[in-house]
């Protein structure tokens, strides 16, 4: 269902690091997080290399909202550090996909998607209608953010994934509110990104059988 | 790291091009406006009459209704952001928080504030203000504009995400306003006592203010945004 | 969990070294300001009547000194939030927290002593000229700043926050310290702080001195006793918040 | 269906207690208090520091600071309702919607629009206001305010979820406006003019236009939002 | 895990209703929506009696949100109509659980409870805490909602069901966001609620094993 295709010209960058062997790492150390009064989660280590999906899962409130937005800098870590091969500052290096999903109301998805590609600095910019299609809201491309069913708007903010590359992808329950369908493509488009050499983060409190590896976090 | 550079400037202007639809498809034009006309009526009542002193006073009302019309419309300017997730997404931009925070205010300009500019002569018009006054005041609000647009949007970024930020964002940013409304009215008053001269002197005051302001507010803006990330 | 925390973020660090300075200095410092205000008053009880004022320089005594610890206040918030924003310390934050509402006190009652003063020195209570109205901007920006701390739940954010506001209000200071040299106002410029030639008589100039020494000790230790509560309020919280 | 009668006032007593406490919160009395001394601090830079002439027209202006306190107060009333769900929670409660429009809008105005009211003599004073004065124009805030108020929630209403709502606002709203800005700053002015005594006439049309909207809006205003639900 | 309790009093009024024969029937007939432009479904019937569980299914803009509502009065129908045993009044018999929750950010959960229970008029307001402990909250109690995790912030919306006896509760995508834990409280608070005569209409794209029947909308 994925058209592979959008990730051919632009993933070079990092599929050639990917083959070049100084391949891209993410990686935390001693990573902390304080919310509140309350410690989260503290002395949290991992690793994921170009072409890793980790899957982050634990109970509600264990800080997995949390860690992602730590590593895409908008949570500053009480203690210990995250880089990307050596790099500290990842807010440019990551798409993050939140529990908020940043979509403005009054904008219509085609509006939305060519002033996502164009705040992106994207190198060609996609063309809307095929990307609509693809995320399957060919027929609400002219409709408002805002009457888009639950799942449509999910949909909508995925392609904000597309709209240029970039190493790290931070999904937080990205399955929400999607159907058998919209599943799929999240992990199509997991799986593609992966396979280009990027490194995807999920949370999500179902079972991932495309992730390679697992971090639990217990409350 | 994908190698290629990034050039800033079409960034900025998409940012500034979504803003100015956003403004203008949110319909907070017309309410500003109609704030600006009901202030403008209601003056001769609570003034009596009299048409020369409404005359005389015309020129500072003008500023105060700009002034108060610069908060209304600022007011939430970065609290919807902030709600639906959208701020999240301009920390993740290619550029810098402090340009996606020009971009913004920019739009908030040309869309709200330059009409109200263009309606203050009108205005005026209704408050019986001496021909001679139209271009002074104008000149006058102009120059101060940005900075009173600066400091308010460094109230709104400072109530983001706490309860009825409003009202708060008005606690902040008025003290602020003071010595802009000095040298602006101030200046004016001074500049009308000598009728058809400009008063140079308080207009380069107004606008020094607004050339600081617009380099000093927005590492300010950014700065208040991250603390009110969540 | 306390120590979890206090390891974890600077934010939260238990500052034991301040805590253990401040229990020693809290006691001397109280008597040394109510002494040191009680001479002062001996002394303003002493003062002649004013040829021209009577009796009524004595507001002058409350204040001028409350006055200038409006100013010195905002002051010390401004530069507690520095060093806090600078070394990535929490007590700059929690001592500019704890000084505001001294701050503001003093404020009101520089504004309330002025226009008591005002009625019979200028027959009316208030005018709007640019130093009596620069201290009401002061008084604002301190009401500003008080609120932004209560509206904020999470203490990290209100601490950078109210810094931010801290900085922008700072502009403030110079124009109510020069305001009365930059516009035309009724009220008179400085006349103490001119060293070199004082244009206050001495009966006049010791004892204000004194009461303005007074002030300030009277300032740092109502602040240094709001500090050591806000740590403590601090480490309860936390507390309760882990048990 | 649950068999037993439902009693309505302790409902709605526990809405205006919720609401009350939603108003408060973060101590939002500081706040509005401070707009009235702020905006009564703007003027004098904006009129000139004329005791005589700020005395003059410290009424109108007191109108003119109270209109703008409930139009920056009530201006997002209902949006947040709308936005995370509360609105449909609204209409599945035990009671009519009128009801808990009515509750609602209570809870603004003593939360907010009282401490206003008590807050105007003080503000009067910074004005030099007449002693005289101070009575009429009580008066006639009081007996204005429930029109002011229900007209600002309808607003408030139509800004929710109707597209095009400034227009709709400015053009149902402002008109209702005028009536009320008429009688309230226009008979104070013309009681002034004949001091110590109160021109009942403007008082009575003033209370009658304030109990007629008490009646009429509620359906309105729960019309308008029934018509916001997506 | 629930604490059935809550059930038994208050619920006794339509459990009587069920034994007694003249049992409540929810049903909808040639039930037709249109969106904007677009007709949604047309031609729609179903009818739940006391004590089902009807599982409504339907790729992403099929119209389940939109039939909820519907149920509830918060949407009109464009032809149709829905009754519950020919009282077609069903804003005050329906508890409706969406999307968006409702719930205030400035409120902390201990709050919201005590409110929600005042609101709907409960008969006998149930005690904060037990229900605090009950949905998972104990620790949250006295914290705003506005930072709660999104888990945490479906649980407390999840305790308006509690609030008051109703009859009918419509259950938008319920399990969204919620551990393992949390899923559970949905499914035991469901059975409770069908055990004692209610009646479940829930929306979810995942299977849901308690159901008794299921109601596919196509798109
Ligand atoms: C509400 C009205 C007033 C306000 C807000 C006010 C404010 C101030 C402030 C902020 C200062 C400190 C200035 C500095 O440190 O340089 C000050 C000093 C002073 N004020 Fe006032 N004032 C008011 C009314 C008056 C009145 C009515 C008088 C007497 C006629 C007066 C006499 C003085 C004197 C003598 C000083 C000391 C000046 C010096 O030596 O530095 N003030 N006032
Ligand atoms: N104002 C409108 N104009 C046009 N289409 C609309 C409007 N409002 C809603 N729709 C459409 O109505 C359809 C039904 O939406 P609804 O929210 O009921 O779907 P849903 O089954 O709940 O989907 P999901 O699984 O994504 O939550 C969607 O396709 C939506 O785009
Ligand atoms: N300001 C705050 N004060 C106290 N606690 C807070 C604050 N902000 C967040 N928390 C707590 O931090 C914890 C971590 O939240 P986070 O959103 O990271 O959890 P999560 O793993 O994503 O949960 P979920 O599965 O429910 O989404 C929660 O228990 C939350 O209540
Ligand atoms: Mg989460
Ligand atoms: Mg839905």
């Amino acid at each position: 269902m994925v058209n592979t295709e959008y990730f051919s010209g632009a993933y070079a960058d990092f599929s050639r690091a990917a083959m070049s062997g100084d391949a891209l790492c993410l990686r935390a150390d001693n990573l902390a997080c304080v919310r509140g009064l309350r410690v989260v989660f503290a002395d949290l280590n991992f690793a994921v290399a170009a072409g890793g999906i980790l899957h982050v899962s634990g109970a509600n409130g264990a800080g997995k909202t949390s860690l992602l937005r730590m590593i895409c800098g908008l949570l500053a870590p009480a203690a210990g550090h995250i880089s990307l091969s050596g790099n500290t500052a990842l807010a440019r290096q990551s798409h993050y996909l939140g529990h908020a999903d940043g979509l403005k109301n009054t904008l219509t998805p085609r509006e939305t998607m060519i002033y996502e590609s164009r705040l992106m600095a994207a190198h060609e910019a996609c063309a809307p209608e095929d990307l609509l299609a693809h995320i399957g809201l060919a027929k609400q491309a002219d409709q408002r953010v805002g009457t888009l069913s639950a799942g449509q708007r999910r949909r909508l903010a995925l392609s904000r994934l597309l709209a240029a590359p970039r190493p790290i992808w931070l999904m937080d329950e990205p399955y929400t509110a999607l159907d058998t369908a919209g599943r799929d493509l999240v992990d199509t488009l997991m799986r593609c990104h992966a396979e280009a050499g990027g490194m995807v983060v999920l949370a999500a409190h179902e079972a991932v059988p495309l992730a390679d590896a697992q971090l639990v976090l217990d409350a | 790291m994908t190698g290629r550079p990034i050039a800033m400037w079409p960034i900025l202007r998409a940012l500034f091009a979504r803003e100015l639809r956003l403004v203008l498809r949110g319909g907070h034009l017309l309410p500003v406006l109609a704030f600006v006309f009901i202030c403008v009526m209601l003056m001769p009542f609570g003034l009596g009459p009299e048409l020369s002193l409404l005359q005389r006073l015309a020129p500072g009302l003008l500023w105060v209704i700009m002034l108060m019309a610069v908060l209304l419309s600022l007011d939430r300017m970065f609290q919807a952001d902030f709600e639906d997730g959208g701020l999240d997404q301009l920390l993740l931009l290619p550029i810098a928080l402090e340009g996606a925070v020009i971009a913004k205010i920019c739009a908030h300009f040309v869309g709200i504030l330059l009409p109200v500019l263009a309606a203050i002569p009108l205005a005026g018009l209704l408050l019986n203000i001496h021909p001679d006054a139209v271009l002074p005041v104008l000149a006058t609000l102009l120059a101060g504009a940005p900075a009173l647009v600066m400091l308010g949007a460094i109230g709104a970024a400072l109530a983001v995400g706490v309860r009825r930020a409003g009202l708060l964002t008005v606690l902040i940013v008025t003290p602020l306003y003071v010595p802009v409304l000095v040298f602006g009215a101030g200046g004016l008053a001074r500049a009308l006592a000598a009728p058809g001269m400009l008063d140079v002197g308080a207009l380069g005051v107004l606008g020094l203010i607004s050339m600081a302001s617009l380099f000093l507010a927005p590492p300010a803006i950014a700065a208040a945004l991250r603390a009110g990330l969540r | 969990m306390l120590e979890r925390l206090e390891n974890l973020s600077a934010l939260y660090a238990n500052p034991r070294r301040f805590m253990n300075l401040a229990a020693r200095v809290h006691t001397p410092l109280w008597l040394v300001a109510v002494g040191v205000l009680a001479f002062g008053l001996f002394m303003v009880s002493g003062v002649p009547d004013d040829y021209q004022q009577g009796a009524t320089v004595r507001i002058m005594f409350v204040h001028v000194p409350a006055a200038w610890m409006a100013l010195f206040a905002y002051s010390f918030i401004f530069f507690a939030s520095l060093l806090a924003a600078v070394l990535r310390h929490p007590l700059g934050y929690l001592a500019a927290r704890a000084a505001a509402p001294v701050g503001a006190v003093f404020t009101l009652v520089a504004l309330v002593t002025g226009a008591l003063w005002g009625q019979p020195m200028w027959g009316t209570w208030w005018v709007w000229d640019a130093r009596l109205t620069s201290v009401l901007v002061l008084l604002f920006i301190y009401l500003g700043y008080i609120a932004l701390w209560e509206a904020i739940d999470d203490y990290g954010r209100a601490a950078r926050a109210t810094s931010i506001l801290a900085f922008v209000g700072f502009v403030n200071v110079p124009i109510v310290k020069f305001s009365v040299d930059w516009w035309n106002t009724l009220h008179q410029p400085a006349s103490v702080s001119r060293f070199a030639r004082p244009a206050l008589h001495a009966d006049f100039l010791y004892p204000l001195l004194v009461m303005g020494v007074a002030f300030l000790l009277l300032f740092l230790a109502i602040t240094l006793t709001r500090l050591q509560m806000e740590v403590l309020r601090q480490r309860l919280r936390v507390r309760q918040s882990a048990g």
